[in-house]
């Protein structure tokens, strides 16, 4: 178990970075590559590891299958959810001027929101469906 | 009126469903479903004969192609013979089933009603497509009674029926429809017709061969073993649908297509006309030749009506005066004639159990009601006096001589010589000899049930009352080619 | 110029067909599935290549007015193309993790004798 | 200096390619699909789409090469010889190719500025998108509002992926008995799987 | 808010998903897909109606004018599909509640209903959508759905078929993608419109026709035509009942309807028939489908799949229509889309009835079902009389513009082979219907009639079959002004 000791500690630390860079990735989408789906991927990306290194059932604790079942259904209600705002000031589907003063700043409220709902989204069915490919795998094994 | 002539029968069918529990009420409700069916499209004779064409229009199905109806002479004249033979079929049948004590006959009394509304829409249809509907209708509906003993034989007889009536009628007659619609942008009947001047002449050709072929119910052969393949069928449907109403059907189509789709100038100038009408000849001697061969009376009965309707298609496609009228008044006639032998054949049946013609030797001494009656029908199809069925012989003769057909006229000679041994054999035998060693005719064997035979005296006497007074019958038909 | 462009063109093109050839060859499940998205990657770079523009930059707005960017549509296409790919591959991956629980394999010929012998 | 990583690239792809159809051990077969899209990614660099290629890597090399070895670590990773000869799909294949390589004779020169895609609908997205979003990231831009509607439509797919994945895999596994009774057949082939489900 | 009718067409039930699958409870989740169905139908009809009323409707979504954002439009094409699609959706609904309790555990019913819902969006998405890349998003929508919901059948053999829907449908929609590509590198713009008016001046090269054929082999791939359809009877037979009922109305439709699209639309049809000579490759092939897989469907032994069969037999006959590219062919192609919807779902939903009670669709366990089963019964007889084609049902009117279609251009060979299709039909529909009404039931306790909840939405379109085959001006009007809306000619 020893070599696992060094996994943990280094999984541990790595993890938080991982996180944030998700976040970067996320919020820097707009001057740089990266975006909602990107770091919707890399927020995955870090409980998988999380998973692999300490067992599907510590990581199903720690991230509740619930959770990221939740989370795939939400992101998809988050973006489409502001096209019904927009549509209830009554612009256009998905028009994001209207959701500011200044068209410049609805655009930016927009697309801020509808990343947040792809990264929601992705994060939530990446992880699920990890749970599902691993739950099997490990009945069988 | 003419909606109600076919919404009647429907009514009366599901009326029989709703009483199948109750055998006596069920039966009254055919009964009195038949009477005022009868009463209804009597009613339609006054305004007819007066020259009026009542019409109405159901729905427009596509645009410009209507589910309509028109009531005019030739159709009134198809209806009144069936909704009166519904009548006494209906007599019949109950005599029958219940002395055969046959299952199902809920489902029987059902589909027979059906089927009579089927004819009706058929008689009465306003165009093409409506009289295509109803007899598509037709051929569903008696499905289920052809079918109805249900054993391996009837179904596969089913099968050949289904087969042959839908293939033709999808194939050839659904596809000379559309072509017509497409020729003449109309599929209305109207008098003198709507295709002359439409297409060239060969076209037109093509058009009616698959109209005449395309009615297989008109069992011009090779498209005619449906009908004996039906006879497995009990008795009064034989009687009333396949020498009555869908047979008629068939005919009466060929006779509307000939009157008001070419209309007989158009018809009288195609070259296939006359071809057509020896193929109707043919027809008219091989089913003679092969009635010969049959020792099943139903059989024999089956392939005499093949032949007794070729002689319509031929009067149709003579394209004249005295043939189409020839052709009409041979539908009433023939089946009067055609449902009297029915009749006797299924009494003998139920009465004798018999069914070959080689083992009823003597039995005209037990049953004399029903082979009188047989032969009283013999003659009418025959074409003798004193018979109805020899007025509509002496029209269709009129008919090939103005046509200058001499040889259609011998065919026709020839023909009623042959029936004339292949029906009159039967009673005369009946009569004159003696029963089979292993038979046992003398005991307990007695005239069918009182409905049954009630029902043969009734159409044995109008068919010879149809030589006295065929004036109804001769003025619907001469309406129809003055229009 | 002309030249490359082409062979750009034409290896991508042999990609896809090695992608497409393993698809219907192969018997094995996964094995196709890998050859699916051997595929769809060679046609996203069909598109790329497309987009591309000689000289060109990453369509990220810069200061200056002479820069010349790529352009950005078929980028976003196959964003989402990509995605889409990935989809197929995950519910395509799990009817193979259940035909191998149903049938013991997931090779396609056993799998028709099997059913063949139903 | 493009064109040559460019021609490397592409190169080393259709070896890549290659080798991935001919080899049977399945891990490997995965591993270098891993590494075919890493490669595709630095092709996507070198064509100026770092967003794609992020994506890419992100993707193929990273969630689709862990669920192909999670399905493998389940299945097995032995491919059998093929038994039949691929004459057909030969055919089909070279008839496909044949066709996109005659299309590509007319295709507008690769990287021509003149090129239509770079003069009809794109050229707003690069004038107008600094002040009409006001974000530098013009394939942002793109993605997240002018064509928003198909992110939008891309997020449900990937919701529809998880859908099918959790009725396939999810929950207790399906009765399989009694589909035997419906089909009118047999199903040895499940029963041990049944057994170890349990386990 | 009626101005975004349109988009809320769509918005809706893609809303209606995630919240299904939120609500966890197999009753709840049903719930919600029956408010989104029907919606979707109410929709529907407001937009056919207003469509007929005042012409083309567009809808630009995010504000963004065309063809720089992703563009609807709805013409009385789009819009009488989308009305054949929430038609169909809104009536199977109903249905899948108590059918699939039968045939799907309970844990996966409210995600059942999840993938539902999705893929009737993604069929409503791709018709509404004016957009070829939104086409392909859509596209990938329904397809992903639909693979999870035919992979629940009961039969193992649910999930190869789903396998093999899957790889195929995938290299459709790649080829689809391909033809995409290579439409925006010759013209630079994606939507369909725009591309329209912009093909012309590149269509004399040979990049434009091979885009062509990559869009229409991945489109009939997706439509099943001869010889692409080896995924289809499969993947009917084994799906759960609803699921077959609701994907064989709905699905390939959608894909003809795309066909459609790009041949008449996108291409023209000057390019598509008279460069292409399209023509010469689908009119064989659609005899061809006739013909032989109406020949095959009389061969099978279980009545689902004989179904799966008549339906490739029934994809030649709309193909064949758009192949004469003549108004009226297009029209008997639109009216057999809404017609053939009809009868495939009523009759697959009888077949539903059949296996809810008997738990199997052998022709052989069908015996006797005439009696003990009457409604059931009665309802697959109108529906097979339909699928043949006798006056007064819906069948009869596409085969009557069909069979027009053929003799405007004298081609009555064609219609001879039309008709002759029907008889084939004959063959096997009366093979079922004299099982059921003409053999004797097995021993043991006869099935009971279905419960009403199946089949009151059966009788639905029984009944449609029967009021559309009777009154079909409005259906056939509106094919005829899709049709000539597509073809370019009047309005």
């Amino acid at each position: 178990m020893d070599d696992r000791v060094i996994l943990r500690v280094g999984a541990k630390f790595l993890i938080p970075f991982i996180l944030l860079f998700a976040l970067y990735v996320q919020f820097h989408g707009d001057y740089g590559p990266g975006g909602g789906f990107q770091a919707g991927v890399i927020f995955a990306a870090a409980f998988v590891l999380y998973a692999l290194v300490y067992g599907l059932p510590n990581a199903e604790r720690a991230m509740p299958p619930r959770v990221v079942y939740i989370c795939s259904a939400l992101g998809v209600v988050i973006y489409a959810g502001v096209g019904v705002v927009t549509l209830l000031k009554g612009a256009n589907f998905l028009d994001y001027g209207v959701l500011a003063h200044d068209p410049e700043h609805g655009q930016h409220y927009g697309i801020l929101f509808v990343e947040l709902g792809v990264l929601t989204t992705v994060f939530g069915v990446m992880v699920t469906v990890f749970y599902a490919f691993a739950g099997r795998g490990r009945k069988d094994g | 009126m003419a909606g109600v002539a076919i919404l009647l029968p429907v009514v009366g069918a599901f009326l029989v469903l709703a009483l199948g529990k109750w055998p006596n009420l069920r039966e009254t409700a055919t009964l009195v479903t038949a009477t005022s069916l009868f009463a209804v499209v009597y009613s339609l004779l006054g305004p007819v004969r007066a020259g009026e064409t009542p019409s109405l229009t159901l729905v427009e199905v596509v645009p410009g192609v209507t589910l309509g109806l028109e009531v005019e002479p030739l159709g009134l004249l198809f209806a009144l013979v069936a909704s009166f033979l519904w009548i006494v079929t209906s007599l019949y049948a109950i005599g029958y089933m219940r002395g055969h004590h046959e299952e199902n006959q809920t489902r029987f009394f059902f589909f027979f009603a059906v089927s009579i509304a089927g004819a009706m829409g058929v008689a009465f249809a306003g165009n093409l497509f409506t009289l295509f509907a109803f007899y598509e209708a037709l051929t569903l509906c008696t499905f289920p009674l052809v079918t109805h003993h249900q054993t391996d034989e009837a179904r596969k007889a089913g099968r050949v029926y289904l087969g042959i009536l839908l293939s033709t009628s999808v194939v050839f007659q659904l596809l000379a429809i559309i072509w017509t619609w497409q020729l003449a942008g109309t599929v209305d009947f109207v008098p003198g017709g709507i295709l002359a001047g439409t297409a060239s002449a060969g076209v037109l050709s093509a058009l009616l061969v698959l109209y005449v072929f395309g009615v297989g119910k008109a069992a011009v052969m090779p498209f005619h073993r449906w009908l004996p393949a039906a006879m497995v069928a009990p008795t009064p449907v034989s009687a009333l649908l396949h020498a009555v109403a869908v047979v008629k059907a068939g005919v009466f189509t060929v006779l509307k297509v000939s009157v008001y789709v070419f209309g007989v100038d158009l018809l009288g100038s195609l070259a296939a006309t006359p071809w057509l009408a020896w193929a109707a000849a043919t027809t008219i001697i091989l089913a003679s030749l092969v009635a010969f061969t049959k020792d099943n009376l139903k059989a024999r009965l089956a392939y005499s009506t093949i032949s007794q309707l070729s002689y319509i298609v031929l009067g149709a496609l003579l394209a004249n005066r005295w043939g189409i009228i020839g052709g009409g008044m041979h539908i009433a006639m023939h089946a009067f004639g055609k449902i009297t032998l029915f009749f006797a054949a299924g009494a003998i049946l139920v009465a004798a159990h018999e069914k070959d013609i080689s083992r009823m030797r003597g039995l005209g001494r037990t049953m004399p009601i029903t082979f009188g009656a047989f032969f009283i029908g013999s003659l009418s199809i025959i074409g003798v006096p004193p018979a109805g069925g020899s007025w509509s012989k002496w029209f269709l003769g009129l008919g090939t001589l103005e046509a200058g057909q001499l040889g259609l006229l011998a065919v026709l000679m020839v023909s009623s010589l042959l029936s004339l041994v292949y029906l009159l054999e039967i009673p005369v035998r009946a009569f004159f000899s003696a029963p089979p060693a292993d038979s046992h005719h003398g005991e307990g064997i007695h005239e069918a049930p009182w409905q049954s035979l009630a029902a043969i005296v009734i159409t044995a006497t109008a068919t010879l009352a149809l030589f006295v007074w065929p004036d109804a019958f001769y003025d619907l038909m001469t309406l129809v080619v003055e229009r | 110029m002309r030249l490359l462009g082409l062979y750009n063109y034409w290896v991508v093109i042999v990609l896809m067909m090695v992608g497409f050839y393993t698809i219907i060859a192969r018997d094995n499940l996964v094995k196709k599935l890998i050859g699916l998205s051997i595929f769809q990657t060679s046609v996203f770079m069909l598109y790329i290549s497309m987009g591309r523009i000689h000289g060109g930059t990453a369509p990220i707005l810069m200061e200056g007015t002479d820069v010349v960017y790529s352009n950005p549509l078929p980028h976003v296409l196959i964003l989402t193309a990509i995605v889409v790919g990935v989809a197929t591959t995950a519910v395509g991956l799990s009817l193979v993790i259940r035909i191998n629980e149903a049938y013991g394999t997931v090779e396609e010929d056993e799998i028709h004798s099997q059913d063949e012998s139903l | 200096m493009d064109a040559v990583i460019d021609i490397a690239l592409l190169a080393l792809l259709a070896v890549t390619a290659l080798a991935i159809l001919r080899m049977r051990n399945l891990f490997a077969a995965v591993m270098l699909s891993g590494i075919y899209s890493l490669l595709s990614a630095g092709i996507f660099t070198a064509l100026d789409a770092v967003d794609v290629a992020f994506t890419e890597a992100a993707v193929g090399a990273g969630i689709s090469t862990v669920l192909m070895l999670g399905t493998l670590a389940i299945v097995g990773h032995k491919e059998k010889k093929p038994a039949h000869t691929p004459l057909l799909p030969l055919f089909v294949v070279l008839v496909t190719g044949g066709a996109l390589v005659y299309g590509t004779l007319d295709m507008p020169p690769f990287g021509d500025p003149t090129n239509p895609v770079h003069h009809h609908v794109a050229p707003r997205y690069v004038e107008e998108s600094g002040h009409e979003i006001g974000i530098p990231n013009i394939v942002t831009s793109v993605l997240a509002s002018y064509r928003g509607y198909d992110t939008m439509g891309e997020t449900t797919v990937i919701f529809a992926a998880a859908v099918g994945v959790i009725l396939l895999l999810g929950g207790a596994r399906p009765a399989r008995v009694a589909a035997g009774e419906v089909s009118g057949g047999s199903e040895e082939g499940s029963e041990p799987l049944e057994e170890q489900s349990h386990g | 808010m009626s101005a975004h009718l349109p988009v809320l067409l769509i918005v809706v039930p893609l809303l209606a998903a995630p919240l299904a699958a939120l609500v966890r409870h197999p009753r709840g989740s049903w719930v919600v897909a029956l408010g989104a169905s029907w919606w979707a139908l109410g929709v529907s009809i407001a937009l056919l109606m207003r469509v007929l009323a005042d012409g083309t409707i567009s809808y630009e979504i995010g504000g963004w004018a065309a063809p720089w954002g992703i563009e609807y439009r709805i013409d009385v094409a789009n819009a009488f599909v989308l009305l054949i699609v929430s038609g169909i959706g809104a009536v199977v609904t109903p249905y899948a509640r108590v059918s699939v309790e039968r045939e799907v555990e309970a844990a996966r019913i409210p995600l059942f209903h999840t993938a539902f819902i999705l893929c009737l969006t993604g069929l409503l998405g791709i018709a509404v959508t004016g957009d070829v890349f939104n086409v392909f998003v859509f596209l990938e929508i329904s397809s992903l759905s639909a693979y999870a919901l035919i992979a629940l059948g009961q039969d193992r053999r649910a999930l190869t078929s789903a396998y093999q829907y899957l790889v195929m449908g995938s290299v459709g929609a790649t080829f689809i993608v391909i033809g995409i590509g290579l439409l925006y590198v010759m013209t630079g713009t994606l939507n369909m419109a725009d591309l329209a008016v912009r093909l012309p001046e590149v269509a004399a090269t040979r990049t434009i026709p091979v885009a062509f054929a990559f869009l229409t082999v991945g489109i009939c791939l997706k439509l099943a035509l001869f010889p692409l359809h080896l995924w289809l009877p499969n993947a009917y037979t084994f799906a759960p009942s609803s699921v077959t009922a609701f994907i064989a109305s709905t699905a390939t439709k959608v894909a003809v309807y795309m066909l459609l699209r790009f041949f008449f639309t996108v291409f023209g049809a000057a390019f598509s028939f008279d460069v292409m000579q399209l023509d010469m490759v689908l009119m064989p092939l659609a005899l061809v489908a006739i013909v032989s897989m109406s020949l095959v469907a009389i061969y099978q032994q279980n009545a689902k799949r004989l179904l799966a069969y008549s339906s490739l037999a029934q994809i030649g006959y709309m193909i064949l229509g758009i192949s004469l590219a003549s108004v009226t062919g297009v029209t008997a192609g639109i009216l057999h889309l809404f017609n053939h919807a009809l009868m495939k779902g009523a009759l697959f939903m009888t077949l539903g009835c059949v296996m809810y009670r008997v738990g199997s669709v052998r022709v052989e366990a069908m015996a006797g079902l005439g009696k003990t089963m009457p409604w059931t019964m009665a309802a697959f007889v109108i529906g097979g009389l339909s699928l043949i084609g006798v006056p007064l049902t819906v069948g009869f009117v596409s085969k009557w513009y069909l069979v027009l279609a053929a003799l405007e251009q004298g081609l009555w060979p064609l219609a001879v082979v039309v008709l002759l299709g029907s008889l084939l039909a004959v063959m096997y529909v009366w093979k079922v219907v004299e099982v059921a009404y003409f053999q004797p039931p097995p021993d043991g306790d006869p099935p009971a009639e279905a419960p009403l909840s199946l089949l009151v939405p059966t009788w639905a379109l029984v009944v449609a079959n029967l009021y559309f085959g009777i009154d079909a001006k409005l259906t056939a009007g509106v094919a005829m002004r899709a049709a000539e809306a597509l073809l370019g000619v009047g309005q």
